[in-house]
């Protein structure tokens, strides 16, 4: 499988999905925002950071860029779309994924192991996952608070649209769970048609016994399945 | 303009100075030239009252690849991999605006280590406050944290460890010390020399401000009221910017185009460009106007003088020019050839091609002012601390009181704004005795913590200045990390002050015999003096930083209890040392007598025993045992893991308060499998080390019989409130 | 009935309310790192005359208050002691 | 003689320059955690009538321009491309 990740100015998370998406046997390119076309992918990554500093918006200015032009029109197209952390802010930007993430309530940068729970697990992205398996996942952000419209968390649920929730050990999913604010504990969406995945739990750096554990490895074998 | 002495004493330099300067140039200097030598003569830039007792450290040893005199210490990890590593201090500008104050204090050391060729793979910081109850505290503390925090997460470099301090001593002056460690190629390392003659002079990043204009000076005279009137234009650091320059210096470094290469830090284009001048024994040209500026009118003087964040000086091989500026053009960075190096062996600086300034390098540099300033001996007290005439106290509620108190609490309000797995080669994060940052794409690991212990070093200096090494070095030994060198920030108060030079120089010797003995070498440093107000000098306070090798790394071994029903063992003899204690301090207030002593022989021998009993994987948990004693590391074992422990008291026990909350050095708390005793107390004995058991891991409570028993829930309540209702 | 004294009611709420915009600007000669990202960026999207721009913060505060003097005072202390980091920070105070 | 050409140059530039702010609020019904947690810090400070606050963001822009219509459309073109997030925030233009 062929998987593009695109590097921003500020884009720091970049090495470490290459690197795990190495590890899972993805083909792997690395793409520059400035370049106008994008390599033959199945899978397009925004990796984590802080592109551009998060000035302006966090995702903001990313979301300009020349070769955004061309994710969205690969997502319309059917390609599978990795958002994390402050890729789901670009996506987001974009448009391609509805709603934005606002400040963490409380106000701080947050980085810790949070559990998730797998909402959905008939995508592309997760059906390598149980249905409301949890996770331990790593989240370090500023803006992580999913927040959008009253029709569109609607459509969210209705569709099951949600990809993960924040929950605790048990796996329930209430105030005391939601490390940064979101609206009904959401850590990660998909788009309409499934094949674009936004969230801001880092998987890529779940890969690995010595430094975390596996939890995020079966996002990777969901994909190349 | 006639330079008056108005006007050199508020340039930091006193009269005897000046008419250095006159008699070095033969004539007056001009205002330019003045700012020059007062931002290159300040105690920051010159070390002239400490240089003479710095010269006394070991700095050398087969794992020392370059020691200190370069932007940062560099060290052998075998194979082709070489670590750099550097710490320094912020204190003065973080007092004044604390967030930008400790983002650029972030920033500066990132550049001191990445200017090598490094890689940066880690940052550590320690941070000391006034009491929590002084109004200013509360809001540094959030400053500062956030500062750091956000400079480190925005470039993607994980923030690891490091330590948090309150003492009614840094109520006016506050320390921030940044420590960043880097990863390079041993055969890939850039210095700072400057070589050959009309070498192009290049600018590279940020442009230039009025930012910090006078900074170097400030952080070298102490506060007064009027220092909120003083302020220079605050440095904001811009991390984004430092992320491009750190992956454009990195990308030039992969061909041969650099010379030499070296950050602008205190007093940026000057003591940069002096500073290759100066080791490369050549002269330096510069044009001005060339100089990129933010802002507009900008005079040589401030231009030269201004110490704007992010940027750097490059001294290219001949015909590299433009594919080094189509590198810094991708990243979006100003690159300008500003001058060239000359055999003048002057600082030349040129405005519109008219000479503004000219000054010999070595008047600047090896010339300038050494000091070698009156300083007396500290007289050892008698420890008089009788604990049996003191009022009876609860082991349990000294206990409470201790682990609920800010300096032992615990750090996770800290640490969880720190983005500690960037880079996903954390494999032990802060909170432990030290972090673990694997060599990315390797089995191999680094351990790095930094220490002080400013208690101890008021005391009695030449102890502490030992101590703290022995302390940095058991925090690594504590993770199964051989320990390698060091780096030190050494904060002090006022030099001119015969008590303050006497710490300084005890502490330094304590430093060195510590870091003699054990191998433990100085590799890189810095020294902040004038930490004080109105003649309030701070304790003082070195800060060490240490990096050590774990060759085989699996998974790490921490301070956290593994199993129920496991054995712990005391590593080292325990006499029951009160005086300079937590115990004494937090319960009583008293803060007489002497600081343990420390038998370097102990150390090195139960160190290095215990890392060989690591090594053979006989060790499920440790932790070194430091303030707060035997009780306090034993309780951290435990509310870190969430299994208690059972402690029976030794027989011959002469009071349960001194044996539990002692302070004694060279000790470490195992936790052994009952299978392997027989093989660690053989290994133990065999190499004579002295050893207790004192008991077993078990479920849910924290007992000693017949004293306490907690549940380790409740310790760990107790010990998580204090910053989130602070 | 109880609507009109409901309305009543909130009518005297808003009397007593008072509504004021605060601007914090960065001090001039301090960088401003947003501002400068923000205009490159504007300038790489083809705004050619775009000659300068800078980032600073906005509130908008209801007081309960109707003495503009008092409440001003109050808006006052507020940006001295929490909203402005007067260090590197202007800023102004408008009745809105 | 060559000074006053050159401040004539200098004038005429000053005359180019036309400087507006902008100032971007989040949407009525979008949660503002800043605004929030800034509120509850100043009420536990003691200020106790403070209704409501909220944060948005302020823009200082010059542009090289002297018609002043054609000047606000370039502001609002960059507002729309850039500078707000349509779909969250509100913004208003000013000239200064
Ligand atoms: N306490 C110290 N121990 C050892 N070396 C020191 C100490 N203080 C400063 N140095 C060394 O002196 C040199 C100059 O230090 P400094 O001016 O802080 O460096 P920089 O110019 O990179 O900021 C450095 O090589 C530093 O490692
Ligand atoms: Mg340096």
């Amino acid at each position: 499988m062929k998987s593009s990740v695109i590097v921003f100015p500020g884009s720091n998370c970049d090495r470490d999905i290459a690197v795990a998406l190495e590890k899972m046997q993805f083909k792997n390119k690395m793409v520059w925002h400035k370049e106008t076309s994008l390599p033959k992918s199945d899978l397009i990554v925004i990796p984590g950071g802080f592109s551009y500093g998060d000035y302006l918006r966090s995702g903001a200015i990313a979301g300009k860029s020349l070769i955004i032009d061309e994710v969205i029109k690969a997502a319309n197209s059917g390609c599978l779309v990795l958002g994390i952390c402050n890729g789901f802010q670009i996506l987001t930007e974009t448009g391609l994924l509805k709603g934005t993430l606002l400040r963490n309530k409380n106000l701080k940068f947050i980085n810790k192991n949070v559990n998730i729970k797998v909402i959905n697990n008939d995508t592309k992205f997760s059906n390598k996952f149980k249905k409301d398996e949890i996770l331990k996942i790593n989240i370090a952000h500023n803006e992580g608070n999913y927040f959008t419209d009253k029709n569109h968390l609607e459509e969210l649920n209705k569709e099951n649209l949600v990809a993960f929730k924040y929950c605790d050990e048990k796996g329930n999913i209430n105030e005391e769970a939601n490390p940064n604010g979101s609206l009904e504990n959401i850590a990660g969406i998909f788009s309409q048609r499934k094949n674009i995945l936004g969230m801001m739990p880092h998987p890529e750096r779940m890969v690995d016994e010595i430094i975390s554990n596996r939890d995020g490895i079966n996002l990777f074998s969901s994909l190349l399945n | 303009m006639k330079i008056t002495n108005d006007i050199v004493e508020k340039h930091g330099l006193n009269l005897e100075e000046f008419s250095k300067i006159k008699k070095i140039l033969k004539r007056d200097p001009n205002l330019l030239e003045l700012g020059i030598f007062s931002a290159m003569w300040n105690e920051h830039c010159s070390y002239k009252s400490s240089r003479i007792h710095l010269k006394k450290l070991p700095t050398k040893g087969k794992q020392v690849i370059q020691g200190p005199g370069e932007n940062a210490g560099v060290i052998d990890i075998g194979d082709d991999d070489a670590i750099i590593f550097k710490i320094e201090s912020h204190n003065h500008p973080s007092y004044i605006e604390p967030y930008q104050g400790a983002a650029t204090g972030v920033g500066g050391i990132l550049r001191d280590v990445f200017t090598m060729g490094a890689r940066p793979i880690a940052l550590l910081n320690s941070i000391h406050f006034g009491e929590p109850k002084h109004p200013k505290t509360k809001s540094l503390l959030n400053g500062v944290v956030s500062g750091i925090g956000g400079y480190g997460n925005c470039i993607g470099i994980p923030t690891v460890a490091g330590e948090t301090k309150f003492d009614e001593t840094y109520n006016e002056n506050i320390l921030v010390n940044a420590m960043a460690v880097g990863h390079a190629k041993k055969n890939k390392i850039f210095y700072s020399k400057a070589k050959g003659l009309n070498k192009s002079v290049v600018y590279v990043g940020s442009k230039t401000g009025r930012d910090g204009i006078h900074g170097a000076s400030m952080a070298s005279a102490e506060f007064d009221e009027n220092s909120e009137e003083k302020k220079p234009t605050v440095q904001v650091g811009d991390p984004f910017t430092e992320k491009l320059l750190m992956e454009a210096c990195l990308e030039l470094m992969k061909d041969n185009s650099i010379i030499s290469i070296q950050d602008m830090g205190a007093a940026g284009l000057t003591s940069s460009s002096v500073e290759m001048a100066s080791k490369g024994s050549l002269g330096i040209e510069l044009d001005l106007e060339k100089v990129p500026c933010r802002e507009e009118n900008m005079t040589p003087y401030e231009m030269m003088l201004s110490e704007s964040q992010e940027r750097m000086l490059i001294i290219l091989e001949d015909g590299k020019e433009k594919a080094a500026k189509k590198i810094f053009d991708k990243w979006d960075l100003d690159f300008v050839i500003i001058g060239k190096t000359t055999d003048t062996n002057n600082l030349t600086l040129k405005y519109n091609n008219k000479i503004e300034g000219e000054i010999p390098i070595d008047a600047l540099a090896s010339k300038a002012p050494i000091y070698d300033r009156k300083w007396i001996r500290k007289k050892p007290q008698k420890n008089k601390v009788n604990i049996k005439e003191l009022k009876k106290i609860k082991i349990e509620d000294a206990l409470v009181k201790i682990l609920s108190n800010p300096n032992h609490s615990n750090k996770s309000w800290i640490t969880s704004q720190y983005d500690q797995m960037v880079m996903c080669d954390t494999a032990q994060k802060s909170g432990s005795d030290a972090a673990i940052i694997r060599i990315h794409n390797k089995d191999k690991a680094i351990a790095v913590s930094v220490d002080s212990s400013a208690n101890y070093c008021k005391s009695f200096p030449l102890t502490g200045g030992k101590q703290i090494v022995c302390e940095n070095w058991r925090n690594l030994i504590s993770v199964g990390a051989k320990p390698l060198a060091i780096t030190n920030c050494l904060n002090f108060g006022n030099p001119e002050n015969k008590e303050i030079m006497g710490e300084f120089a005890e502490c330094l010797e304590g430093i060195k015999e510590a870091c003699e003995f054990l191998d433990y070498p100085v590799v890189s440093g810095n020294v902040s003096f004038y930490n004080g107000t109105n003649k309030k000098n701070i304790s003082p306070t070195p800060v060490i930083g240490g990096v050590g090798l774990i060759k085989k790394l699996s998974k790490p071994i921490g301070h956290n209890f593994k199993y129920d029903n496991s054995i712990l063992l005391i590593i080292g003899k325990t006499f029951g040392h009160l005086e300079q204690s937590v115990f004494l301090k937090e319960i009583y207030s008293i803060n007489e007598g002497m600081p343990p002593e420390i038998n370097l022989h102990n150390e090195k021998n139960n160190g290095e025993c215990l890392l060989k009993l690591i090594n053979k994987n006989l060790i499920l948990s440790s932790h070194d045992i430091s303030t707060g004693g035997l009780i306090v590391s034993l309780a951290e074992m435990s509310i870190g893991s969430n299994i208690g422990a059972k402690i029976h008291k030794p027989k011959k026990l002469t009071n349960s308060i001194n044996y539990f909350f002692g302070e004694d050095q060279a000790r470490y708390l195992i936790e052994v499998k009952n299978e392997n005793l027989s093989k660690v107390y053989k290994i133990l004995r065999e190499n004579n080390v002295f050893y207790e058991n004192i008991g077993i891991t078990q479920s849910d409570f924290f007992e000693i019989e017949n004293e306490l028993k907690i549940s380790v829930k409740n310790l760990y309540k107790i010990n998580n409130e204090w910053y989130n209702k602070y | 009935m109880k609507l009109t004294l409901e309305k009543q009611f909130q009518l005297n709420l808003k009397k007593n309310k008072l509504k004021f915009s605060v601007t914090v600007t960065l001090k001039k000669d301090v960088l401003d790192p947003q501002g400068k990202v923000v205009q490159n960026t504007l300038v790489n999207m083809g705004m050619n005359n775009l000659k300068n721009i800078r980032q600073g913060k906005h509130f908008e505060i209801e007081v309960d208050e109707n003495d503009i003097k008092i409440a001003q005072k109050k808006i006052d202390e507020m940006c001295k002691k929490l909203l402005v980091n007067l260090i590197i920070e202007d800023y102004k105070i408008n009745k809105i």
